[in-house]
C-alpha cells in the first residue's frame, strides 16, 4: 500500500467519520444526545483505525455536482433494476427458456477500484448481465442474451449510461 | 387442537428428531467431521428445545422498548433465552476445539476414518 | 386502509412476487450463471421492495423503521451483487465454463485469460 | 394487511422450496451455495416481515446482521470453491 | 395466527430436511453448507419463538464462523467421506 | 479472612487472563503465578473450612440475588473438605511439574499451566456452586482444559485420546443440558436447593428421566462404568502430572456432582440400589481390566476407576457410615494416586510406551521413588498399617452394619485383585535384576517433583497412624451430606451470614 | 448390524424423549414460583435495562458469563496449543492468492462498517437484542473478510492477546468492585439511570462492552490461527 500524505489521510479519515456517524444514526435510529456523543465518539475511533482501508473517496464527493449525480445514478440505477427484474420474470415465466448466454468483453475508462466495483455490481443488477471477473481495465461479463461479441459495441450496449455517470461522480 | 398446541407440539417434536437425526451421524458414522456435524445438529436440538420451553403462546421478546411497558403480562420467559446464548457460545468453542484435534489426527494417520485411527483400543 | 398500508401492501406483494420469481430461476435455469442472474436480481429487487414495503406500512406511526429498512436495502443492494460475482468467478476458475446455444465460437471471452493462466501455472 | 403477510409468506415459502430443490439438486457446488446465497436473502426478507407482524423494530437488528454476515458466508463458500483458502 | 403455524411448520420442516441432507451427503462440502441452512432455519425459528438475542447469537455464530471452521478442516483433510474417492469431483 | 468463596473461582480466572500479558515482559512468571494463585487457593479454602467448622455452612450470593434468583456458592464441611483437599492436589501437581517443559517452550509451558490452573478452578467450581446451570457452565471449563491436556504431547495418539474424550464430554454435556431443561420446565428455577425442595412436585416420571440423564451428564467425570472409555487413554497420553491431576482432582468433582444430585437434588432416601449398581459393574470391570494390563498407566488408571466404582457402592448404602466411608476413600484416593501417577511418571521418564517390564530392576537405579511408588501401592491396596486400610475398613464395616454380605465379600475379593496387580509391578521393581535390554534408563528426579512426592508419602503415612487427624472432619461432611433440610435451609434464608 | 442396534437404540431412546417432552403435563406449572415474572421486574425496577436477557446474562447469572468466556479463552487457547508447530512468520500469508477487485474493494468499504455494527450491538446490549457476543462475533467476521480477501492483511497477535488480557481483567475487577462496592461479587454498583437511556442498567452494558472485546479478539485469534494452519 503506498504511503498517504498527511491530507490525504485527514481528508479520508473525515469522509469515513461523517458516513460512519451517518450509519450510527441509521443503526439507532435517534438524535438523542447520548447516542450522538457515543456515536461520535466510536466512528471517531474506527474511522482513525481503518484509514489506510477505506480507500473510497476523499471529502470531494460532498461537492454538490456530485451529489446530484448520485442522485441522478440512483434514479437510472432503480429503472435498470425495475428493468431487468421484468426481464428476468419474463425469462423465468417462460416455458421455453428464451436465452442466448455468453461471456463478452470491454474496456472500461474507470481509474479507481472503487468506481469499478460500482459499476460491476451496476451491471450484475441490470438486464440479463453478470459481471464475472475485472482485469485491468477489461470487464468480463456474463450476458444472457448476446446481441455482440464486439468489445465497443457490447460497451454500448452493456455499461455506457452508468459509465458516464460514474465519471462524473469519482473522476 | 389449538395453535398453541400445535406450535408446542411441532417444536418439541422436531428437537427431538434432530437429537436423534445427530445421535445416529455420532454413533454410525465414520468420518470424524461428520461426527462434530452430528454433534453440532444435537446441539442446535437442544437449543431449540430450550427455547421451546420458554415460549409463551402470543407472547413477545422479553424486551422493554419505549411504549411496550404494558407488554410484560406477554413476555416470554427469559432465562432459557440467557441459557440457550451460553450453551451456544460453549458449542462453538467445543466444536473449534474438536475440529482442530481433527487436523491433529489427518496430520498423524493420514485419514479420518474412524476404524483406521485405532491405536488405541476404542 | 390508509395510503400508506395500500402502497405498503402493493410493494410488499411485488417484492414477494420477485422473491418467488428468484426461487423459481434458481430452479428453471440451465447452468450456474445464468441462475446467479436469476437469483441475484430478482431476489435483491424483491428484498428491497419487500422491505420498503414494510417501512413504508410502518412509517405511518413510526419513521424509525424506515430509516432502518433503508441501511437494510443499501446493505443488501452492495453485498449481494458482490457475493454472486465472487460466486460466478470461483466457478470459472474451477473450470465450470457457461453453456453456451449450439456451442457457437466466440462467445466466451473469459476462456483465453483462463488458458493463459493455466500456462503460467505450468511454467512454474 | 394480515393477507398480505400471508400471502407474502406463502410466496417466500415457495420461493425457498425451490431453492431447496436446487440445494438437493445441485449438481455442483456452485449451485448450492448460489441456492444458499438466494435462501439467505428470502431469510432476510422474512426476518423483516416477520419482525412487521410482531411491530417490534428491535427484531429488525437480526435481519441486518443475518444479511451481512450470510454474505460473508457466501464469500468464504465462494473463496474456498475459488481454490484460494 | 395461522401465518405464524404456517412459518414455524416450514421452517420446521427445513431443519429436519437440512439435517438430514447434512448426515446423509457423501461430500462433506455439502454437508457443511447443510448445516449453514440448519442454521438459517434456527435463526428464523427463535425469531418466530420470541428470542431475538438467540436468533442473532446464531445468525452470527453459526452462518460464517462455523462454516469457515469447518471449511477449514476439510482443506487440511479430506473432502469426501469415503476416501475412496479423493480426487474432487466437481 | 483472605477472602469469601467466590476468589476461589475469580482469583484463578484473573490470573489467567493476566498470564498472557505478564508472560509478554517476564518470562519465568508464567510458571511462578499459576504457583502463587493455586497455593493462594489451598490457604483461602483451608481458612474458610476452619472458619465454617466454627460458624456453620456459609452461602455466598453472587451478582447480589438470593438464592433461588442468581447464583450462589455454597462452602459447607462437605464441598469446604472437598475444595481444600482439590486445591491442596492441585498445588501439588503443580510443584511436581514446576520445571515442565523448562528446557523446550516458552508458549507450551504457559499453556500447559493456564490449562492446569483452570482445570483445578473448574473443579473447585462444579464442587462449591449451588446451581446446576453454573455446574454445567464449568464442567465445560474442565473438559476443554482436560481435551487439550490431554493431547498436549504432539505424540502420535494423545489427539485420538483427546478426541474420544471430547466426543463422549460433549455427548454427557448434551445430556446434563436436557436434563437442566426437564427440571427448568417442570420446576421453574435452577437453584439446587430450591429444587430439592420441590422435589415433590415433580412427576416420578420425569424424576427417573432427569435422573437418568443427569447421571449421563456427570457420568463421564465421574468415570463410571460404560462411560469411563476415554480415562485409560487420557491418562496414558496426558503428561505424567496431568493423570494425577485427572484422578486427584476432576473425578472427585464429578463424584461428588453426582453425589449431591442423588442425596439432595433427587433425594432418594435408604439404600440407593442404583448408585451400588452402578458402583459394582463399574468396580468389576475395571478391576479385571487392570489386572490385564501391560502399560503401568493404564493400569493405575483403571485402578482409579475401580476406586470410584467403591466409593460409589459406599455412597449406595446411604447410610452415615456409608457416606463416611467412601469419603475417607475418596480423600485417600486423592493422596495416594497422584502419588502413584508422579512417582510413575518419574520411573517411566524415559519410556514412550510406557510398558511395565520397562521398569524391571529399577529400585536398583532410583531406589527413593521406587520406595516411594511401593508405599502408594500398598496404602492404596489397602495393607495396614497405611491410610489405605482404614478407609477399606470403614467400607466394610459401613457393609456389615447394612449386612449387606455380597458386597464385603466383592470387596474383599477386588483387594485381593488389587493387591496381585500391584504386587506384580512391586515385584518387577524391586526383585528383579535391572536389565539394560529391557528396561529404561533412569532419570535423575527434580528436586521439586522430590517434595511433593514426600509430601503426599508424608500424608500417607500421617492419616496411616493416625487416622484420627482427619475422621472428625470427614464426619462432619457425612453430616452436612446427608443433611438435607439444613442444606436447604442454609441457602434458601440463612444466605446473608456475610463473613466480615 | 451396527446399524440396526444403532437404531434400536435410537427408537427406544427418541421413544422416552418423546413420552417425556411431548406429553401435556411437560412443563405444567412452570410458572408456579414466578420466575419470569420477578426477572421481569427486577429488570425494569432495579437494573433499569431493557433487555432482560442481557440483564440475566450479565448480571443474574453473571458468574456463568464469566465461565462462558472462560470457555472461549480456553478454546482459543487450546487451539493454538493443539495445532502447534512452529512460531508463524511476520507477513506469512493467509491465502493463496488475493479476491478479485470488486470482492477486494467491497470488503474494504464494507469492513468499517461491519465493525460499527459489531460496536452498534454490543454498546446497544442492555437496549436491544445482541450485545457482547454478538458484537464480538460480528467483528471478528469482518476481520475474517479482510483476512480472506487480502493476502497480506495481517493483524498483530499480541496486539490481540493484549485486548483480551485487559478485557478479561477489567470484566474479573467489575466483579471485585462489586463486591467492594456493593456487597457481592459481580454486583450493580453504578447507577442504574433511566430505563431505555444509553448511559443505564449501571454496570451492565460496561461489562457487556469488556465481553464484546474480549470475544472480538478471541475470535478473530482463533481464526487468525485456524487459516494459518496448513495441512
Amino acid at each position: 500500500m503506498k504511503s498517504l500524505t498527511i491530507g490525504e489521510k485527514i481528508s479520508r479519515f473525515l469522509i469515513n467519520w461523517f458516513f460512519l456517524t451517518i450509519v450510527w444514526i441509521a443503526f439507532t435510529t435517534t438524535f438523542a444526545t447520548q447516542e450522538l456523543l457515543t456515536g461520535i465518539f466510536v466512528t471517531a475511533l474506527i474511522s482513525f483505525f481503518t484509514i489506510p482501508l477505506f480507500t473510497c473517496c476523499t471529502l470531494k464527493i460532498l461537492a454538490p455536482k456530485r451529489v446530484f449525480y448520485m442522485l441522478y445514478y440512483l434514479i437510472v440505477f432503480t429503472r435498470e433494476l425495475i428493468k431487468s427484474n421484468l426481464d428476468v420474470a419474463r425469462r423465468v415465466l417462460t416455458p421455453s427458456l428464451p436465452i442466448n448466454p455468453g461471456i463478452v468483453e470491454f474496456k472500461s475508462n474507470l481509474k479507481t477500484d472503487y468506481s469499478k466495483m460500482v459499476l460491476a455490481n451496476s451491471i450484475t443488477l441490470t438486464p440479463g448481465t453478470l459481471s464475472i471477473d475485472i482485469i485491468g481495465d477489461t470487464f468480463y461479463i456474463h450476458w444472457i442474451d448476446v446481441k455482440t461479441t464486439d468489445p465497443e459495441k457490447a460497451y454500448t450496449e452493456i455499461a455506457e449510461t452508468f459509465e458516464k455517470i460514474l465519471l462524473k461522480i469519482f473522476d | 387442537m389449538d395453535t398453541a398446541e400445535l406450535i408446542r407440539l411441532g417444536v418439541y417434536g422436531t428437537s427431538i428428531l434432530l437429537i436423534l437425526i445427530g445421535l445416529y451421524a455420532v454413533l454410525t458414522k465414520k468420518s470424524l467431521i461428520k461426527i462434530i456435524i452430528g454433534l453440532s445438529i444435537i446441539d442446535g436440538g437442544i437449543h431449540l428445545l430450550l427455547i421451546g420451553i420458554g415460549y409463551v403462546k402470543g407472547g413477545t421478546a422479553p424486551i422493554f422498548s419505549p411504549g411496550s411497558e404494558d407488554a410484560v403480562a406477554r413476555m416470554v420467559d427469559p432465562v432459557p433465552q440467557a441459557l440457550v446464548l451460553t450453551a451456544i457460545v460453549i458449542g462453538f468453542g467445543v466444536t473449534a476445539v474438536a475440529l482442530s484435534l481433527i487436523i491433529r489426527l489427518y496430520r498423524h494417520h493420514n485419514t479420518l476414518n474412524i476404524d483406521e485411527i485405532k491405536n488405541l483400543k476404542w | 386502509m390508509t395510503i400508506y398500508q395500500t402502497i405498503g401492501g402493493i410493494l410488499i406483494l411485488i417484492g414477494a412476487v420477485f422473491l418467488f420469481l428468484g426461487g423459481l430461476g434458481i430452479y428453471r435455469m440451465p447452468d450456474i450463471y445464468n441462475r446467479l442472474q436469476a437469483g441475484t436480481k430478482a431476489t435483491t429487487l424483491g428484498a428491497m421492495s419487500l422491505i420498503l414495503g414494510v417501512g413504508v406500512v410502518k412509517m405511518e406511526d413510526d419513521w424509525t423503521w424506515m430509516v432502518k429498512m433503508a441501511i437494510i436495502v443499501i446493505f443488501i443492494a452492495f453485498s449481494n451483487p458482490i457475493s454472486s460475482h465472487a460466486l460466478a468467478r470461483a466457478m470459472y476458475h474451477r473450470k465450470k465454463y457457461p453453456y453456451i446455444k449450439d456451442n457457437k465460437e466466440g462467445m466466451d471471452a473469459y476462456r483465453k485469460v483462463m488458458e493463459k493462466e493455466e500456462e503460467r501455472k505450468k511454467k512454474k | 394487511m394480515v393477507t398480505i403477510f400471508y400471502i407474502t409468506i406463502v410466496l417466500i415459502a415457495l420461493g425457498m422450496i425451490f431453492a431447496i430443490i436446487r440445494f438437493i439438486k445441485g449438481p455442483t457446488a456452485g449451485d448450492r451455495t448460489v441456492a444458499l446465497d438466494t435462501m439467505t436473502t428470502l431469510m432476510v426478507a422474512l426476518l423483516v416481515l416477520l419482525s412487521a407482524v410482531f411491530d417490534r423494530i428491535i427484531y429488525v437488528d437480526v435481519a441486518l446482521i443475518y444479511g451481512v454476515l450470510g454474505f460473508i458466508g457466501v464469500i468464504v463458500v465462494a473463496r474456498y470453491l475459488e481454490g484460494a483458502l | 395466527m395461522e401465518y405464524l403455524l404456517f412459518t414455524i411448520g416450514f421452517l420446521l420442516l427445513v431443519l429436519i430436511g437440512a439435517a438430514l441432507y447434512a448426515v446423509y451427503q457423501k461430500d462433506l462440502l455439502y454437508a457443511v453448507i447443510a448445516t449453514g441452512v440448519i442454521s438459517l432455519a434456527l435463526t428464523g425459528l427463535f425469531l418466530v419463538l420470541q428470542a431475538p438475542d438467540v436468533a442473532l447469537t446464531e445468525a452470527a455464530i453459526g452462518v460464517a464462523l462455523t462454516t469457515i471452521i469447518f471449511i477449514i478442516t476439510i482443506r487440511n483433510t479430506v473432502r469426501f467421506e469415503d476416501e475412496k474417492d479423493k480426487k474432487m469431483k466437481h | 479472612m483472605v477472602g469469601t468463596p467466590v476468589f476461589l473461582i475469580a482469583i484463578p480466572l484473573l490470573a489467567a487472563f493476566l498470564i498472557p500479558l505478564i508472560g509478554m515482559i517476564w518470562k519465568e512468571s508464567v510458571r511462578i503465578i499459576p504457583g502463587l494463585v493455586l497455593a493462594y487457593m489451598t490457604v483461602l479454602s483451608a481458612s474458610l473450612y476452619l472458619f465454617i467448622l466454627e460458624n456453620g455452612t456459609y452461602v455466598e450470593t453472587i451478582a447480589g440475588w438470593q438464592a433461588p434468583w442468581g447464583i450462589d456458592l455454597v462452602f459447607s464441611p462437605l464441598t469446604g473438605l472437598l475444595a481444600t483437599i482439590m486445591t491442596f492436589m492441585g498445588f501439588i501437581v503443580w510443584l511436581y511439574s514446576y520445571r515442565f517443559k523448562s528446557n523446550v517452550e516458552f508458549e507450551a509451558a504457559k499453556k500447559y499451566f493456564i490449562f492446569l490452573m483452570l482445570l483445578v478452578a473448574g473443579s473447585v467450581g462444579i464442587v462449591i456452586t449451588g446451581d446446576i446451570f453454573n455446574q454445567f457452565v464449568f464442567i465445560e471449563i474442565v473438559g476443554i482444559s482436560a481435551y487439550a491436556l490431554t493431547a498436549f504431547y504432539t505424540g502420535r495418539n494423545s489427539a485420538e485420546a483427546a478426541f474420544k474424550y471430547l466426543i463422549m464430554g460433549s455427548l454427557s454435556a448434551s445430556a446434563l443440558l436436557i436434563a437442566i431443561i426437564i427440571v427448568y420446565a417442570q420446576l421453574g428455577t435452577l437453584n439446587m436447593a430450591e429444587i430439592a425442595a420441590n422435589i415433590d412436585q415433580m412427576n416420578v416420571h420425569y424424576r427417573i428421566i432427569a435422573m437418568i440423564f443427569f447421571i449421563i451428564g456427570i457420568g463421564v467425570e465421574a468415570e463410571i462404568f460404560p462411560l469411563n472409555g476415554w480415562a485409560p487413554d487420557a491418562y496414558t497420553e496426558a503428561p505424567g502430572p496431568v493423570g494425577g491431576a485427572f484422578s486427584g482432582i476432576v473425578v472427585k468433582a464429578g463424584i461428588y456432582a453426582m453425589v449431591r444430585m442423588m442425596f439432595t437434588l433427587f433425594d432418594i432416601s435408604g439404600p440407593m440400589k442404583i448408585l451400588i449398581v452402578i458402583g459394582l459393574v463399574t468396580l468389576i470391570v475395571a478391576e479385571t481390566s487392570a489386572l490385564r494390563q501391560e502399560k503401568l498407566k493404564r493400569m493405575l488408571a483403571y485402578s482409579s476407576i475401580g476406586q470410584m466404582g467403591l466409593v460409589l457402592v459406599a455412597f449406595g448404602m446411604g447410610t452415615k457410615a456409608g457416606v463416611f466411608a467412601a469419603l475417607f476413600l475418596m480423600l485417600n484416593h486423592a493422596i495416594i494416586k497422584p502419588l502413584l501417577f508422579l512417582s510413575g511418571s518419574f520411573l517411566t521418564f524415559n519410556t514412550t510406551e510406557k510398558y511395565i517390564s520397562q521398569i524391571t530392576g529399577m529400585a536398583k537405579k532410583m531406589p527413593v521413588v521406587s520406595v516411594l511408588f511401593a508405599l502408594g501401592a500398598l496404602a492404596i491396596s489397602g495393607l495396614p498399617p497405611f491410610s489405605g486400610f482404614w478407609s477399606k475398613l470403614s467400607v466394610l464395616t459401613a457393609a456389615a452394619d447394612e449386612n449387606l454380605m455380597l458386597i464385603i465379600a466383592l470387596v474383599l475379593i477386588i483387594s485381593v485383585i488389587e493387591i496381585v496387580y500391584y504386587f506384580r509391578v512391586i515385584n518387577r521393581l524391586f526383585f528383579f535384576e535391572y536389565d539394560e535390554s529391557v528396561s529404561v534408563k533412569p532419570h535423575k528426579p527434580g528436586f521439586n517433583g522430590m517434595i511433593a512426592l514426600f509430601i503426599l508419602a508424608g500424608l500417607i503415612l500421617l492419616i496411616g497412624f493416625y487416622p484420627a487427624s482427619v475422621t472428625g472432619y470427614l464426619d462432619l461432611a457425612a453430616d452436612d451430606l446427608l443433611n438435607t433440610h439444613q442444606y436447604i435451609d442454609k441457602v434458601l434464608q440463612l444466605g446473608q451470614s456475610i463473613i466480615q | 448390524m451396527k446399524k440396526a442396534i444403532v437404531i434400536f437404540f435410537l427408537a427406544v431412546f427418541g421413544y422416552f424423549m418423546a413420552i417425556t417432552f411431548l406429553s401435556p403435563e411437560f412443563e405444567a406449572d412452570r410458572n408456579r414460583n414466578g420466575v419470569k415474572d420477578f426477572y421481569l421486574e427486577k429488570t425494569v425496577s432495579d437494573l433499569k435495562t431493557a433487555n432482560t436477557v442481557t440483564a440475566i446474562v450479565v448480571n443474574f447469572r453473571g458468574f456463568d458469563t464469566l465461565g462462558e468466556v472462560t470457555v472461549l479463552f480456553l478454546a482459543a487457547t487450546a487451539l493454538g496449543s493443539i495445532l502447534f508447530k512452529k512460531r508463524h512468520h511476520i507477513g506469512e500469508r493467509t491465502v493463496l492468492y488475493p479476491a478479485s477487485t470488486i470482492v477486494g474493494s467491497g470488503a474494504k468499504l464494507i469492513f468499517p462498517a461491519i465493525i460499527l455494527l459489531g460496536a452498534y450491538v454490543f454498546i446497544h446490549g442492555h437496549l436491544t437484542p445482541g450485545g457482547g457476543f454478538q458484537g464480538g462475533t460480528i467483528i471478528a467476521t469482518g476481520f475474517l473478510l479482510m483476512l480472506i480477501s487480502y493476502r497480506n492483511f495481517s493483524i498483530s497477535h499480541n496486539i490481540l492477546s493484549v485486548i483480551e488480557s485487559l478485557a478479561g481483567i477489567l470484566f474479573v475487577v467489575f466483579g471485585f468492585m462489586g463486591l467492594i462496592y456493593g456487597g457481592s461479587f459481580l454486583e450493580n454498583f453504578m447507577g442504574t439511570g433511566i430505563l431505555n437511556d444509553l448511559f443505564s442498567g449501571g454496570v451492565i452494558p460496561v461489562i457487556y462492552i469488556l465481553v464484546g472485546f474480549k470475544v472480538a479478539a478471541e475470535l478473530t485469534g482463533l481464526i487468525y490461527t485456524i487459516l494459518h494452519e496448513k495441512g
